[in-house]
């Protein structure tokens, strides 16, 4: 389709701003722009159509099953959207007194409260933006940790290598060495590789339970023992919390700091990439370290916030995706503590029949139970037909579903991953195990077809090996000019 | 609780069966004994479940309990534009907010057009040659451009006097974590200091932060301060209000290397300070050193357009610990927005908005600074739409007081004054107002 | 003015150019000269056009102007109901907003189908066999099933004198227009008074219009009444609120043969009136009189299923002036709406709503009705969430205006009381609060 | 795609109601409910889904070019749906007292003040719901005023053959006998038959100007004239003001009474078939007829209500269909007087823009320049090549278009009429243009292929007679159950 640069008329024009009746106040000629932004020049009636037809190109939550495993693609209530759009809350300005953002502020008490409890931390920041900064904090927590306590040397993370990508990448911008431990046969943490890397020289751990196989570490609490004896901290990547909300408390396993990511567990839509919030909770051993305009309830009952001389600092600007932990107050308020373990059970629950109905034709990268997701491998079907989980995965786009996710955890070889949600009904898990098993059906018969999936989108798959070598990262207006 | 379960008791039951066990208590059978029994112990502490009309109740009274200001005369980083009722509609459709990143091309390209053009529009308004699909906001944005311009031998950050607090201690705490320097290069007179920059370049400095306009409104000579950063071999990383770059000549055209900035003029509500946008933008040498995700365009085996996450050797998933940043869920809905905000507004209403916003500052700012005790503070020095009065601390406290029984949100109290904004939504009729307010203070 | 024009002037002249005039006047050129003047200037005399912004903020100024009251306990056909989000989410999907009647069913089958569906659901409420895709509300309702039951020989409507009064004068304006006759039965304790019904059923009569729960919240004995008219070989038409018809006896079980009403509580705002919903089902005999659209479903030549509109011959673009109706434009959203909102909250959730606006009005009736001068008007006469107390008219006026000083809309006044009404909304902490106000009052 | 009902789940639930924490009052057995209803049973997830399935097979203005002729099909601003959306608009009760509601009252006075001024009339009702229930009004006063002047013998309402089929339909509802008259060759008006058919007995005389055909009858001040002279008076249907905002003021004309539909001209969106406005203007001699609950702006600057002793009463519950108003004067306020007569202006330039494109192809039905609307006849095309207007309209579906209307109005045979608006650009007008070509191309090389269209469709042409012949109005369970 038309990019908007393509149905832009030369002169046409879009909203108007409302005429200033102030005087016209002079401009030194040299600040002045010299080329005008080249935007697109539609009206109202295009901008309403270009987008219309690009929503009708995007899949989302709202058209079907969405098993994008490690991502939480549950179904977000529409009242999440009707609570952050209240005037209350999108209309106040972040520096605006305190005493004029008592509801802001109470909110994000509120919150706070209501997550530290439900993960067994002692105190909580919504400033960062995402899970992968919420990380960032955590380990800068740490950093700090250890070095008000002077012990200076501890300057390696362990992260298991099933972990996900952030996790390495983040404990090497917080400036320290990444150690991977492989993972043990079963997919837990191998102990004795742990014991053996753990030293003076460990700041901590960073480990997500379950873990990106869908497996709760049995181990927890040796694991974090082990770390703990060493003088580490412990890290909980909180992105897989879905699983076991009200059946076990990160704060419970042992570790010291851990991040939700609320555009998971806690239902704020993912918005085609973000915004989320990474919010970062820790043990009162890290609380002062946490960065300052910390939300809190003051004495006389009013709300407001508190700094900390041994903060490791700001974030970002203001007080994070403030929009988005309202939205997750919203469901939390709405599910309550009942809600949110029943959530967790069915999402525990959806995700064991899915394999189950799976086992037989797809051998799961474990054994025993899964939590809330489950990863296969295809490597033999790779090995004896050619389909790959990839043709796999895009043969599901044409079933009509969004496909798990595909190549992670690296540690399984043609890995899926499936993460179904608790929000899906048991039709959907039956659909797409028959979708699964005509796909599997065909990769038989004719290996060549599921090369070519999908089918029936609008274009099929784009040659991602020219798009890297070859960058074309914004339009070029001399094309059109042709 | 909720209407978010779909299955029923019967439906359960059936799954148990074909799992193999007869309750979910069985799947949690790793999880210690002593540990569950204490998080459910939690959880049934926690309140229990209510009605959606509930629940948004209890919103409805917390939102109650804000106060919606009648006229906002703060920016500081949030800034107070009307929003086309056309973006905020187009950034509500379904499809666009319950989609995650999009990892599957073939089902989404409606959200990956939407980052290309974006990207697009974020080059032509920066003057630059590529943009990301967005950082977190304009502090992080900062803090990823100190980290993208550092080279092995060059390890300082210069930060500019009149960068926005926020992203200075943004940088300070990203500067923390990467075992990095800093530095804070003085303002004069509300503008930096030209012969203390001239003092702190040096062979190991990687990049200049520097904002314009500034923190206090004022307009820097970016050309100038790029001609002296780029003589000492750094980079200079300017960061801009996206509205004055319609008016102002762009961080491209003064000599930028990289632009950054947040994007939350765009389309984007004030929200209580987020979600915004952050955006970054550079020059084609440095392209492969962009964090964050980025769109390209490409075409399917049929040979017809489309676009996709590329350039992804950059990244964590692919590229864990050595990856150039560890960002993964991002400001995309946005960034969708701020392209929608751009579109509907155009070039001719997007030049409407800014130089309103001029106008209006100007206009107020010459009404202030009549005042006795609101005096510009940088007499001379060109501003857009922020501006800073000399007022005295008691006098502050009791103009925004004043003001603030009108419902009418006055400017910040910042070192030194006042930090006034105007943009095309303050009428004349709300300055003359907020005039007339303070003017009866000081009588 | 506004961003509604997309020619530019350029592309004016262009197309002027292939028309072959120079200007848009000589297209005009059959309107008399004196006449097109008068028009420009008349046009001239209003208002300039303004910005999207400043339009906005004129209906934003317009809005503060009216009282959003914090509880509401006035219903008299209009209820103050939760929506759910999903509904209003559904409601505002761009393509179902801005489409027209699915006269192509070729891409019209998302409306066509949700319309198939409320007329389904519309049949299960009621209880009847077939229903239309709307009429303009619950009054004109009544006067189209008035106008629906009228034969050659039978063309007298009688009016319940518990028909809501609004309901009453449209079927009258109706009358008027159809030259046909109406006669009120009166009501005896609240409802409709069985031996004034005898006596006014003779063989001119078309049709009884009763409503129940009717206007003073009075549940009718229906199955009775229906014996009597039936008897006389006349037809019954009942309106019922759609909430009731979850817990009470639907019109189809009692005997009716048209149920018709006003679908406003079925996720529909109060908007100060409208758009609500005119709904109207009948039994099978009848479904050629029904008025206005209605889906059906059918097949393509692949034999996959799909719904058009059909029984076209009945309306006013086939027939003109021998069409059952003129019924053209209906409130088509608002059945969508209606739909989404029985969808949403399923036979559970509606049976919920339905059964706590039961328990809140009791629970309101039992603690008013103890209080002097607020004893219940028809006290045993069952009621669903309606209900009068026999209040008179000073303690009324003292009672309302000290329950407006709390921000709660009390009941609304009528002939010999106050007509109450409470939903699922209606918390036991506002009625007490209610509650405690009017005890003060006459304290 | 799947009915809800087939979608639903037994047992599953979907949004709950507030516990009430009153007591559970008793109810008597007799008057409760013995079948439950069977609605849908669905979570929200389902509804979601749904619905946005549904969505995705409606072609709306937002997916592009929608010249259906009549319906004044133009973009409707999006701030009208925020205007009608603030909470001080839709969460305000009917009847609470006037004191609570002046802003309601003041929009409802400022809409009726604007409009009069617009077309020329004294006093303006908001009460009717729709064009043809505003035409049923108009007709009403016409018959009240002859009543009450004792003038009895007035039965007959004069419209010609041209007219929407609501104008006679609602002269027979309101007790009057319709006289056809037919037009004359040129489209317009046949004086002569006008003169003949007036007389006593005529209550008056139903017209839309610019009519159906898109002309402009220039002999408009001889009709109403002729019309008046015998005593009769004048309605205009207002259904096609697009034309001539700013141009000519049918008060101006003659007329005595005029409806407007405010969800065409004055841009409040379709929503599939409504909810609409009809307001009703009328002179001052019918003013006294009109409705009760005239909102009026009175002596100390307030708002509020006026009735009248003489009024033909109401014509629907409350103040009519409020939100629909709101967003009209929201776009009135936003357009201004300036910007109606642009509209206007830009609607007839589009048509007849369009016209001339399609003119060496498709002969349009009379001669001279048109007004905002064009009707073409498909005659000798159909007589041809057997392709039919349906035909081609069909087949306009396949190129990404609403087709126009089609078989109306009913003098011009194998009609097509299309009502280009004013919100659209040129390149849409070109590009229907060309497709037109195409299709006329087609029917002449592949006219089989036209009766098939469209074939781009989820479904192909339904069976509309098999549909009226056996009625399924509703969904039948014992289906499913089998
Ligand atoms: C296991 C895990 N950890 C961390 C993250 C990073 O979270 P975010 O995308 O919010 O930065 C993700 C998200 O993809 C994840 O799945
Ligand atoms: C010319 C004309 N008159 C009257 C009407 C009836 O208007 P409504 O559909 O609002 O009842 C229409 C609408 O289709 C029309 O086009």
């Amino acid at each position: 389709m038309k990019l908007s640069f393509e149905r832009s008329v030369p002169g046409r024009r879009g909203c108007r701003a409302p005429q200033s009746a102030a005087p016209h106040a002079a401009i030194e000629e040299s600040l002045l722009r010299k080329l005008p932004p080249r935007l697109p020049e539609l009206s109202e009636t295009d901008v309403s159509r270009h987008f219309s037809e690009l929503e009708r190109q995007v899949y989302g939550v709202n058209d079907g099953f969405y098993p994008l495993g490690s991502c939480t693609m549950k179904y977000n209530p529409a009242v999440n959207e009707q609570a952050a759009s209240l005037e209350g809350f999108s209309g106040i300005h972040p520096l605006q007194p305190v005493e004029s953002a008592q509801g802001a502020i109470e909110a994000l008490v509120r919150a706070k409260e209501l997550l530290c409890q439900l993960v067994g931390m002692d105190e909580m920041t919504f400033q960062p933006a995402a899970g992968a900064h919420g990380e960032f904090l955590g380990l800068l927590l740490i950093k700090r940790y250890h070095e008000e306590r002077g012990d200076c040397a501890r300057k390696k993370i362990i992260v298991p290598d099933s972990a996900h990508g952030t996790n390495p990448a983040t404990a090497s911008m917080a400036g320290f060495t990444v150690i991977n431990i492989p993972s043990a046969q079963d997919g837990t943490v191998d102990l004795a590789a742990l014991r053996a890397a753990v030293g003076p020289d460990t700041a901590g751990l960073m480990l997500t339970n379950p873990n990106t196989l869908g497996i709760f570490d049995k181990n927890i609490l040796e694991i974090t023992d082990i770390v703990h004896g060493a003088g580490g901290l412990c890290y909980y990547d909180g992105a897989n919390m879905n699983a076991v909300m009200g059946a076990a408390r990160p704060g419970d396993m042992g570790f010291d700091a851990v991040h939700l990511n609320l555009h998971k567990t806690f239902s704020t839509p993912h918005g085609g990439g973000g915004p989320g919030a990474g919010a970062v909770g820790c043990k009162e051993c890290l609380t002062p370290y946490l960065p300052n305009r910390l939300p809190v309830r003051l004495a006389d009952g009013t709300f407001g916030y508190a700094d900390s001389e041994h903060s490791v600092g700001r974030m970002k600007f203001f007080c994070g995706n403030f929009l988005v932990v309202l939205r997750a107050l919203t469901y939390i308020t709405m599910l309550g503590g009942d809600g949110l373990q029943e959530a967790s059970e069915n999402a525990v629950l959806n995700a064991n029949y899915l394999r189950a109905l799976l086992k037989s034709e797809l051998p799961a990268a474990n054994e025993g139970f899964c939590m809330h997701e489950f990863v296969v491998s295809l490597e033999s079907l790779k090995k004896e037909t050619g389909v790959s989980a990839m043709d796999v995965a895009k043969s599901f786009i044409d079933a009509g579903m969004h496909p798990p996710t595909m190549y992670f955890p690296l540690i399984v070889h043609e890995a899926l991953m499936f993460e179904p949600t608790e929000t899906e009904g048991k039709e959907t898990l039956d659909a797409a195990a028959e979708a699964v098993r005509n796909i599997l059906a065909r990769a038989k018969t004719e290996p060549e077809a599921l090369h070519l999936a999908p089918v029936t989108t609008p274009i099929g798959r784009p040659d991602e090996v020219g798009a890297a070598r070859n960058p074309i990262l914004r339009y070029d207006f001399t094309e059109a000019d042709q | 609780m909720g209407n978010f379960l779909p299955s029923t008791d019967a439906q359960c039951k059936e799954m148990l069966n074909v799992i193999g066990v007869s309750s979910v208590g069985e799947l949690y059978a790793d999880i210690p004994r002593a540990m569950r029994e204490k998080a459910a112990e939690a959880v049934n502490e926690l309140p229990k479940g209510v009605s959606e009309f509930e629940a948004l109740d209890a919103m409805r009274a917390l939102a109650k309990k804000n106060r919606v200001f009648d006229a906002i005369f703060r920016g500081a980083g949030a800034y107070w534009h009307h929003i086309p009722a056309v973006v905020s509609r187009v950034a509500a459709k379904e499809a666009f907010v319950t989609a995650y990143t999009p990892y599957q091309p073939e089902i989404s390209q409606g959200i990956l057009q939407t980052i290309f053009e974006y990207q697009t529009i974020l080059c032509e308004l920066t003057g630059m040659d590529a943009g990301n699909a967005s950082v977190y906001d304009g502090a992080t944005a900062a803090a990823e451009a100190a980290a993208m311009c550092r080279e092995r031998n060059r390890t300082l950050t210069l930060l500019a006097g009149g960068l926005n607090p926020e992203s200075i201690e943004t940088v300070r705490t990203y500067s923390f974590g990467a075992d990095a320097e800093y530095a804070i290069v003085p303002n004069k007179e509300g503008r930096l200091d030209l012969d203390a920059l001239k003092t702190a370049l040096n062979t190991g400095v990687a990049s200049l932060i520097l904002q314009s306009p500034n923190y206090f409104g004022v307009v820097e000579d970016i050309p100038a301060i790029a001609e002296l950063v780029h003589a000492a071999g750094a980079k200079l990383v300017v960061s801009m209000n996206p509205t004055a770059m319609v008016l102002l000549r762009s961080p491209g055209e003064c000599g930028a290397d990289v632009a950054i900035g947040d994007g939350q003029p765009l389309g984007i509500p004030l929200s209580y300070g987020g979600p915004y946008l952050g955006f970054m933008a550079c020059k084609k040498e440095m392209i492969r050193k962009l964090p964050g995700r980025i769109v390209g365009q490409t075409a399917d085996a049929a040979g017809r357009r489309c676009f996709v996450l590329t350039l992804q050797a950059r990244e964590q998933h692919i590229r864990r610990e050595k990856a150039s940043s560890n960002i993964c869920s991002n400001q995309a809905l946005c960034a969708l927005t701020a392209a929608a905000y751009c579109s509907a507004m155009g070039p001719q209403g997007m030049g409407e908005v800014a130089r309103a916003c001029y106008d209006n500052a100007h206009y107020l700012a010459a009404k202030l600074g009549k005042i006795k005790g609101f005096e510009l503070a940088y007499p001379g020095a060109p501003f857009f739409h922020e501006f800073v009065t000399g007022t005295p601390a008691d006098l502050t406290e009791r103009a925004l007081k004043a003001l603030g029984e009108k419902n009418i949100l006055g400017g910040l109290p910042v070192e030194g004054g006042i930090l006034w904004c105007a943009t095309e939504r303050n009428t004349s009729a709300q300055i003359d107002a907020l005039v007339e307010t303070v003017k009866a203070v000081i009588a």
